[in-house]
C-alpha cells in the first residue's frame, strides 16, 4: 500500500504521520508538498497531519482552501480512496467541506496537550475494524481549537449513518458537540478525529492504543466498501 | 482603493467560549453590569475595483475563504469607516 | 519622515546626540579617536548598538571569561548563534538560552513569543534542526493583577510560538518571588540535533562572494532593541508606548525548513540569524569573524515600510530574518530555493577585502566603519566589585532546624505556594509531544528527546535557585549546577555540557557586580567538577525596577545523554512494597 | 439592556502576519484585486447601566481588560447596530 502524507506550507507535524507509517504497517510512505498533490492519484490513501499549517491563521485549517491541493484532495476523498486527517487535518478536511461542521476554540481558551479516553463508537469503518465496539483507548491530544461544533440537523445525520466514530470517554474537556472526536464522511473513506493515533504507536512515546488505527486501513486493503 | 470592513459574528446558536470567559472575568474586576459578551472577528479589506462589483467579490470572498458560514455570520460595510 | 532631518556628525558631537543612543561621552571619544573621524548618524548608530552591552558584553566579558569552555567533545563553543557538542555517532547537540526580559515586561505575549523565535533561529542557523525548547520563568506574586497577568501571557506566548513550530517543550521552570514584580523574566533555550559535517558558522567570507537576506520584510519595528534591553525599566503609567511587533511563527517555520534545505548545499558559506541590532549585527559579526568586509547596498533591502532611511534599515529589529553568503554566481539557485518556500529572498551586497562595513542608499556611502572595529573593539569595562554589606550578616546567622508542629498542615501549605505547586497549567499549553520523539515530557525531572535511529537521547533541563544565589553567589552558583545535574542523572543522563543565561541588576552597582562574579565563580567550578563545559549563553543585565535590583539569577540550561534509551527513568514511586533509599548527605 | 459594538484594530504601525497571509490567500484563489487584509476583533457588550456612564465605563474595560494597548486601538458605537 502506498501512503502520501500531503504537506501544506507551515506544517509542523508530517513527521510525526510519516514514522507511524514506518513504524505500525511498514508500507511506503512518501510527503508530498502541496504543490505537488497532481500526483496524489498515485497513492492509496493520503494522511494530512496534525499540528500547525498557514500559521493557524485566519481560522485553523481555513488558508489550505488557497492551494490547489485541496481541489486534488477533494477529488482524491470523492474517488472513494481513504483520507485520514487528525488534528490540524480534520480542520483542513472541515474547511475544505470535506467533512461536516466547524470548530471552535477549545473551553479554556488555551492550547492543552494531554492524554484522552476516546471510545470507538463505530468499529466498522476502514479506520477502525482493528478494535472492539466501545472500546476505550487513550490517546494524546494536542490543540487550540479541538472545540468541534455541529448543529443539531448536522448532529442528527451523522448518527442516523453511523458517521461518529469516536466521542471523549470520560471528560469532554474542549466543548465539543456531543463530545464527538472523530467522524468518517457519508461513503466512510474519510476519517477525521482530534485525538493522535500517530502518536501512540510505540510505547516509548507513550502508547500504542493508536496502532490498531493503522492495522485497520491496511486490512482494509483490497475490500471493497461496503458502506 | 476601496475599503470594505467584514464584520464576523458567531451564530446565535453557537456558544462563544471567549465570550463567556469575558463575561466572567469582566464582572470579577467589576463590572457586574455587563451581562454577555460575544467576540467576533473585524476584518479590513483595501481593494480595487468596480463600485458595482464588489458587493459581489466581496460575498464571494467570504464564501470562498473568509467566513465558516457553520459557525459564523457576517455583514460589510463598503467605503470608509468612520474614526474613532 | 526622518530622512532629511538626520543630524550632521558636528551636531552629533556638539549637542550630545549619542547619549541618546545609549553611548556614553567616553565611548563616542573612542569611537572618533579609533574612527580617526566624527561618525555621521548612521555610523553613530551603528557604534551604539555594536556597543551596547547586549552586543558586546562590556560589562560582562571579565566575568564570561571565568568559565571553563572547553571539552572533548566540544565542537563549538561560545561565539556563535549557539554552542554544539559532539553527541557521538558524527552527531552533535546544538544549543543556547536567551533573555527576553525588557519585551517581555511591556508587552508579555509578544515578548516571550519572539523570544521563542530568536532562540529558535539561532539554533537552526548553525545548520541544526531544533527538536527540544525549554524555558526559564521569574514572575512577581500572582497575588498582584499585573504579574498573573505577565505570567500568564508570556506561558501563551511561548506557547503559540513552539506549538506553531511544531518543537515540543519538553522542560522549564518557574518561580514567583516579589523581587521580579513587573520585571519578569523570560529566558528560553532550544535544543538541535545535526550531523557534523553539516555544521555552519556565520562568517562572511571569499572576496566577491554575495550577501543574501532571506525572511520577513524589514520594518522600522524595534529600532535600538539592543540598547533598550541594557538599560533599566521605568514604570510609568501612561508613556508612549514603543511600537512592538507580534512574531510570525508561520514565516519562522517556512525560513527555517528552507535554512536547514540550504544547508545541503555547497553554495552556502555562512548564514546567521538577525537578532539584536539586525543587519547591523548579522553584517558586521560575519566580516569581522572572517576577516573580510561587506558592502550591502540597502536599496536592495526587502522593505516593508516606505521611505525606510539606512539608520532604520539597520537598526530595526524586525523578526523572522537571515543574512546569508553564498557562492559568487549560485545566487539564483538560492533564491528558489527560498521561493519555493514562499520567503522572500534578495542579494543586498557582497564580501570584500577591505574588512570594512561600507553601506550605499541611495547612490550614497551612508556609512563606512571597520567590521572589526564594529565587532571586535567595544571598549570592556571592569566594573568595580564589592561585597555587599547584607553577604556578612547573611553569613553570620546561625542554622536553624524550622520548627515544624503540625507536618500535614505545613506539608500542604508548602504544596500550596505557586513556585512549589504542579506546573500543569503552565506545560499543558505546549505541545510536548511534537514530532513524536518526546521520552520524558514534562513533570518529570528533566525532558528527554530520543535520538532518532539510535538508542540514543538528549536530556535537558533549566535550574537556578536564586534565593540561594542572593543569599550566597558563589555556593549557590554551584547548587544551580548541582541541581540541574541531579534533574539529569535521575532521569538517565549524563551531563555534557551547559548554557546560561545570566540575570542581574545593573552592573554599575558593585554589589551586583560582586554578584556576578561569585555567581560565575560558583558555576564554573561546578562545571569543572561536572567535566560539563559551558558552550554559550547570554547575559541581561539592568534587571531593575526603581532602582531595585532582581535577585541575581544566572539560570542554568544544562544537556546531558542519554545512553541507553531503555535506562530513562521516571519520578514517582513505582509500585507498593519497593524499598525507599535516600541517597546522599 | 444597552448593546454596545467595540471595534478593535491593531494599530497602523503594527505588521498582521495573520492579514498577509489571508491576502496571499485571497489572490491566490483569483481575488488579486485585494491588497491588503487585517484582521481585528468585534466584542459585542449587552448590558446594563446609565446612559451618562456607558461611555466612561467602556472606555475604562478597554484599557483594563478588553484593549492591549501596546499593540491595538479600539472605537465604540452604543445602541443597535444596523443589521445585515
Ligand atoms: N515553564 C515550564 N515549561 C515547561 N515545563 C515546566 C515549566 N515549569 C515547570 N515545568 C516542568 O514541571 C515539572 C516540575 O517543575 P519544578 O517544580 O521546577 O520541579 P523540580 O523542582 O522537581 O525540578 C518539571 O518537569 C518541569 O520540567
Amino acid at each position: 500500500m502506498k501512503f502520501a502524507v500531503l504537506v501544506f506550507p507551515g506544517l509542523t507535524c508530517d513527521l510525526d504521520m510519516y514514522h507511524a507509517i514506518e513504524e505500525t504497517v511498514k508500507q511506503d510512505v512518501e510527503y508530498v508538498w502541496h504543490t505537488e498533490a497532481d500526483q496524489l492519484d498515485q497513492f492509496d490513501a493520503v494522511l494530512l497531519p496534525t499540528g500547525t499549517s498557514y500559521g493557524n491563521y485566519l481560522r485553523p485549517g481555513a488558508l489550505a482552501k488557497s492551494s490547489p491541493a485541496c481541489k486534488q484532495l477533494q477529488a482524491f476523498a470523492e474517488s472513494g480512496k481513504l483520507v485520514l486527517g487528525v488534528g490540524n487535518g480534520f480542520h483542513i478536511l472541515v474547511e475544505a467541506g470535506i467533512l461536516p461542521g466547524g470548530f471552535l476554540r477549545n473551553q479554556s481558551l488555551k492550547f492543552r496537550s494531554a492524554r484522552e479516553t476516546v471510545r470507538v463508537e463505530n468499529n466498522n469503518t476502514a479506520f477502525t475494524k482493528e478494535y472492539t465496539q466501545g472500546q476505550v483507548l487513550t490517546l494524546p491530544v494536542a490543540n487550540e481549537f479541538g472545540n468541534y461544533y455541529a448543529d443539531e440537523q448536522t448532529v442528527e445525520e451523522l448518527k442516523n449513518n453511523n458517521q461518529i466514530v469516536f466521542t471523549y470517554a470520560n471528560e469532554n474537556t474542549d466543548g465539543s458537540t456531543e463530545a464527538i472526536a472523530g467522524i468518517t464522511n457519508e461513503k466512510g473513506n474519510v476519517l477525521g478525529m482530534m485525538p493522535l493515533p500517530e502518536r501512540a504507536v510505540e510505547e516509548i512515546i507513550g502508547g500504542t492504543d493508536g496502532t490498531a488505527l493503522f492495522q485497520s486501513i491496511m486490512n482494509n486493503r483490497g475490500e471493497q466498501h461496503v458502506n | 482603493m476601496t475599503k470594505v470592513t467584514i464584520y464576523v459574528t458567531l451564530r446565535e446558536s453557537v456558544v462563544d467560549p471567549q465570550g463567556i470567559a469575558t463575561t466572567e472575568a469582566l464582572q470579577k474586576i467589576g463590572y457586574e453590569e455587563v451581562k454577555s459578551v460575544r467576540v467576533g472577528k473585524l476584518i479590513e479589506l483595501q481593494l480595487d475595483g468596480s463600485e458595482e462589483t464588489i458587493e459581489a467579490r466581496v460575498n464571494e470572498m467570504c464564501k470562498d475563504l473568509l467566513i465558516n458560514k457553520v459557525i459564523e455570520d457576517y455583514r460589510f460595510e463598503i467605503g470608509e469607516v468612520a474614526s474613532k | 519622515m526622518s530622512i532629511n532631518h538626520e543630524p550632521t556628525a558636528e551636531q552629533i558631537k556638539e549637542n550630545r546626540l549619542y547619549l541618546q543612543m545609549g553611548m556614553t561621552d567616553a565611548e563616542y571619544e573612542r569611537a572618533v579617536e579609533k574612527l580617526g573621524r566624527t561618525p555621521n548618524y548612521v555610523e553613530t548608530g551603528l557604534f551604539s548598538a555594536m556597543w551596547s552591552e547586549h552586543c558586546s558584553y562590556k560589562s560582562s566579558k571579565s566575568v564570561l571569561r571565568r568559565f571553563p569552555t572547553e571539552g572533548a567533545r566540544v565542537l563549538q563553543g561560545p561565539g556563535e548563534g549557539a554552542g554544539i557538542v559532539d553527541i557521538g555517532d558524527n552527531q552533535a547537540a546544538v544549543f543556547k538560552m536567551e533573555s527576553h526580559n525588557s519585551p517581555s515586561a511591556i508587552e508579555p505575549f509578544i515578548g516571550a513569543a519572539t523570544g521563542a523565535g530568536g532562540i529558535i533561529r539561532d539554533v537552526f542557523s548553525m545548520g541544526a534542526r531544533p527538536v527540544a525548547l525549554v524555558n526559564s520563568l521569574r514572575f512577581g506574586d500572582l497575588t498582584d493583577p499585573r504579574d498573573k497577568f505577565l505570567f500568564e501571557e508570556a506561558v501563551a506566548g511561548i506557547a503559540s510560538y513552539g506549538n506553531a513550530m511544531g518543537i515540543p517543550t519538553v522542560a522549564g521552570e518557574v518561580q514567583f518571588d516579589q523581587c521580579y514584580s513587573k520585571r519578569p523574566l523570560v529566558n528560553a533555550m532550544a535544543v538541535g540535533l545535526l550531523n557534523h559535517e553539516d555544521i555552519q558558522k556565520g562568517v562572511a567570507a571569499g572576496i566577491g562572494n554575495t550577501v543574501i537576506y532571506a525572511g520577513a520584510t524589514t520594518g522600522r519595528d524595534g529600532i535600538h532593541g539592543a540598547t533598550m534591553s541594557s538599560s533599566e525599566l521605568s514604570i510609568e503609567e501612561e508613556q508612549e508606548l514603543p511600537v512592538m511587533q507580534a512574531g510570525d511563527p508561520f514565516i519562522e517555520k517556512l525560513l527555517m525548513e528552507a535554512c536547514l534545505e540550504l544547508v545541503q548545499s555547497d553554495a552556502l558559506i555562512g548564514i546567521q540569524d538577525m537578532g539584536a541590532a539586525g543587519l547591523t549585527s548579522s553584517a558586521a559579526e560575519m566580516a569581522s569573524k572572517a576577516g573580510y568586509g561587506v558592502e550591502l547596498n540597502l536599496d536592495l533591502v526587502p522593505q516593508r515600510e516606505e521611505n525606510m532611511t539606512a539608520y532604520e534599515m539597520m537598526l530595526s529589529e524586525s523578526q523572522e530574518r537571515m543574512l546569508i553568503v553564498v557562492k559568487k554566481g549560485r545566487e539564483e539557485e538560492v533564491i528558489a530555493l527560498f521561493t519555493k518556500y514562499g520567503i522572500t529572498a534578495a542579494t543586498i551586497g557582497h564580501v570584500t577585502d577591505d574588512k570594512m562595513l561600507r553601506l550605499l542608499h541611495k547612490g550614497e556611502v551612508a556609512a563606512e566603519v571597520s567590521a572589526d572595529l564594529l565587532a571586535e573593539d567595544a571598549p570592556s569595562y571592569q566594573k568595580e566589585s564589592k561585597e555587599p554589606a547584607s553577604f556578612a550578616e547573611n553569613q553570620a546567622i546561625e542554622n536553624t532546624e524550622p520548627q515544624v508542629t503540625n507536618l500535614k498542615e505545613t506539608l500542604l501549605d508548602l504544596l500550596q505556594r505557586p513556585t512549589i505547586a504542579s506546573k500543569e497549567w503552565v506545560y499543558n499549553q505546549f505541545d510536548t509531544g511534537a514530532r513524536t520523539n518526546t521520552v520524558l515530557a514534562p513533570g518529570a525531572s528533566a525532558g528527554v528527546i530520543r535520538v532518532r535511529g539510535t538508542n540514543k537521547g538528549i536530556a535537558m533541563t533549566a535550574d537556578c535557585n536564586s534565593r540561594f544565589i542572593y543569599l550566597d553567589p558563589e555556593v549557590g552558583g554551584k547548587i544551580a549546577v548541582a541541581e540541574a545535574a541531579r534533574n539529569l542523572v535521575c532521569s538517565g543522563a549524563e551531563p555534557i555540557a551547559l548554557t546560561d543565561c545570566l540575570n542581574f541588576g545593573s552592573p554599575d552597582k558593585p554589589e551586583v557586580f560582586w554578584q556576578l562574579e561569585k555567581s560565575a565563580d560558583g558555576i564554573s567550578e561546578a562545571c569543572r567538577k561536572l567535566n560539563a563545559p559551558v558552550i554559550g549563553g547570554n547575559v541581561s543585565l539592568s534587571n531593575e525596577v526603581n532602582g531595585v535590583p532582581i535577585y541575581p539569577t544566572p539560570t542554568i540550561g544544562l544537556v546531558g545523554i542519554v545512553h541507553d534509551l531503555s535506562q530513562v527513568t521516571t519520578p514517582g514511586f513505582k509500585q507498593a512494597g519497593d524499598a525507599i533509599y535516600l541517597i546522599g548527605q
